[in-house]
């Protein structure tokens, strides 16, 4: 019998390695595995690499992993948020380092490190500062960058609901980047709101399949950074 | 589609030309029905507000939506429904969520007909600048700005025609970083509607009461005329 | 108001011109669009390009418009199915050309078309006969193919339901190479066995967003190939 | 899974060595509960027959489905549920439905634990050939072969140890077309279970019955037994 649920997000990540490259779903604040990224805070790993979109606002969540200065390096397409403090500070201070990619490129980075797809050309970048010092190449005349496949240690994601065998099913807007996100790590973890047995959810209507999911926690109620915010949380 | 961050104030009385709800309204007039429309974060989501009755036009959130409808109430909605500018949002009827990789597709494949983005510089070619400074101590950050002007296949700028300073966007070449090259269609200024073409910025249109020579004196690249309407709007 | 459907498939094929190229789903017999093929065989049109993982088995759907002598080349990863006798006869006769793709390659080409990724890297294929003559670069010490991406002026394919902006679910494997092929041509045309108003899908579980497609058509009962075949059918 | 396609017949009374279900079930040996697996069209099909108790693997068919199960009975079933042999399946619970790009993103990016393939011809340097014997008039054919050999983590053989006419499978060089360079992880044919190694083939276990000597005459390449277990099955 298959069943990938961890007992809690602590034990989901213990394993979690100083310079662990981690890639942390969510666009803003939906879809971010609030309680995952806490738990890695608690775990005490450092000098790690971070694959998100964004980088967390208010004193939670992501921007709180980045206050606990846990983070070398994030991979990012938006880093400057409203309301996101914590990154903007500790870039200009020199504590951190930042890699910029394009958001859809960012997206099929990932997906194509996920996929077996060494590397790709896209015309987005071409002639900008972020195509600068890449590879290019004309089709059908017109400029593409080469961009290669991107891949973690860990990938932590929150679903809406998961079954023993690692089939996630996403809420609205929270999908984003992690059935993607899932498919590139050696490790994928995810947190679920509901969490039920093999068979139970439509097989037509999984998103992400259960091959690409190592370990489920339940997390009946997660938070979320606006709440959190609003209530003038930090975190640890 | 949604409210304007700030300062609406400032649209009671513009000294010429169009107002900011004005560009918008003059900028939906030119959306077919049926279109599939990106409304880049900030003033162009206005243009929502202002689609012709009668008209479908079906939004793009990059974001992971198709099918996205207004803002609900200040403190309702779901707040993992949101747009790309991290506002909540609504859903259409007929409405799709899917994840980054298809959203993405959707730009870069030319699947959608039109995006509508913000300018801090465009040029005579059809470069766009949009998305940094490029001063030092600025925090870089770009979404999906250049994944954007890469794909979508006509983009349209909703810009003022100079900035708070008076400098003109629209010039012979981009002094800030770019976001992407020869991309921008049309321009929908407060003062006028620009196209951009192979023999540069041709005058499509003037806001009322403002005259060719008005936008000549501040726009950075020379303007043709031959194409302009013979009848405003 | 949006409504993509058009009244018969005979309706939704009349502009397919001569030399198009036409992406065909299915996978076997599941997600084949036989009514909309038999539209075509109808129509018309002949020196076309198709890609399609198959080629038909009996002498009905994709078998009958190759037997109607209307198709110059096949793009396909596997044109020798069991029953599957046409095309075999009509290549050996070399009158009709064949590009033949791994299956994984070919999905992922399509999936490019439609992306707008120009080319990538796979290391399908590298060292093999239908590696050979392309493009090869070595990534992390291991030799990779590159891959262009495919379009096509049409692409018909099978829905188990769709709506008027031409969202669409699939039912079971029959989904096969549908959804990219909605995205890598000028015009998607979809024959679906429900259709109904927009509003009516679960946003969260469309398959196909309507954006990909362009003609809906309704096909009550669909049918199969290997119905057809056992009845002694052929087309027209 | 499902029925072997044709002349089952010939297992009753092997000449020597393994029956075909006597490879299958000693495939299954090896694979760990928890695996998720790919099974060749044809004979290595037979293998979801003889998984021990108390192991579950998940069926993964390239045509779009993860958590396939045995097939029903003749004319049961959905004629679009099927895998990639084309004949008709059924699901088992925590089953998921994709379409192509992503079973071959599973299967390109490392995801599937392992894939049990047939072959024409397996070389010392674990080189396979077995989607086409090149002739002139014979219709080319791959379907997914060549992207299982290049993603899956472990890719077992499962074959005759010679052909219908004798000749060695297992050989120096493939002389037929290949589906992939290096990629064959381990043999189970009639006669042995076989490593292949950077010393090349390695005799990992005999069939019942079977002398080193009588498989290393059979075999196209030498054939080193250090590592052979020294008790039999």
């Amino acid at each position: 019998m298959i069943d990938k649920r961890f007992a809690s997000a602590r034990d989901a990540v213990a394993d979690v390695h100083d310079g662990a490259t981690v890639m942390i779903g969510g666009f803003g604040e939906a879809g971010s595995p609030i309680e995952l990224i806490h738990a890695l805070i608690d775990q005490g790993a450092k000098d790690l690499v971070v694959v998100s979109n964004n980088t967390g606002t208010g004193l939670v969540g992501l921007a709180a992993l980045l206050r606990a200065g846990r983070v070398r390096k994030v991979v990012c397409s938006f880093p400057k948020t409203a309301g996101s403090t914590v990154f903007p500070d500790l870039y200009r201070a020199g504590k951190v380092e930042l890699e910029l990619v394009p958001q859809g490129t960012l997206a099929e980075r990932i997906r194509a490190g996920g996929a077996g797809i060494a590397a790709f050309y896209t015309p987005t970048a071409a002639g900008t500062p972020l195509g600068e010092g890449k590879e290019t190449r004309a089709f059908n005349g017109r400029e593409h960058v080469l961009e290669h496949g991107l891949r973690a240690d860990f990938t932590l994601i929150k679903g809406r609901v998961a079954d023993t065998h690692g089939n996630v099913m996403y809420h609205r807007t929270a999908r984003n980047f992690a059935p993607m996100m899932a498919t590139a790590s050696s490790c994928t973890i995810v947190q679920a709101a509901e969490v039920v047995p093999a068979g139970e959810l439509d097989a037509e209507a999984v998103v992400t399949p259960g091959i690409f999911v190592d370990r489920v926690v339940h997390v009946a109620e997660p938070a979320l950074e606006s709440a959190l915010n609003e209530a003038g949380a930090s975190y640890p | 589609m949604s409210a304007a961050p700030k300062d609406r104030a400032a649209d009671a009385a513009p000294a010429v030309g169009w107002s900011r709800d004005g560009i918008a309204e003059r900028v939906a007039q030119d959306i077919p029905s049926g279109s599939y429309v990106n409304l880049g974060i900030g003033i162009p989501e206005l243009v929502a507000r202002f689609v012709p009755g009668g008209r479908t036009l079906v939004y793009h959130t990059e974001n992971g939506l198709l099918g996205m409808g207004p803002s609900p109430a200040a403190g309702q909605g779901d707040p993992e429904l949101i747009n790309a500018g991290k506002r909540r949002v609504s859903m259409m009827p007929g409405a799709a969520f899917f994840d980054q990789a298809t959203s993405f597709a959707m730009i870069r494949g030319g699947h959608l007909d039109l995006s509508v983005l913000g300018a801090m510089q465009v040029a005579a070619n059809g470069d766009l600048a949009n998305w940094s400074t490029g001063a030092d101590d600025a925090i870089p950050a770009v979404g999906g700005a250049m994944d954007l002007v890469a794909g979508v296949k006509r983009v349209f700028v909703m810009t003022t025609h100079v900035t708070k300073e008076g400098t003109p966007k629209l010039v012979e070449r981009c002094t800030y970083p770019l976001t992407g090259r020869g991309v921008v269609t049309r321009i929908y200024s407060d003062l006028a509607v620009v196209d951009v073409t192979p023999r540069g910025f041709e005058l499509l249109e003037l806001a009322p009461g403002v005259s060719y020579e008005f936008v000549k004196e501040r726009t950075g690249a020379p303007l043709l005329r031959d194409r302009m309407r013979q009848q405003g709007p």
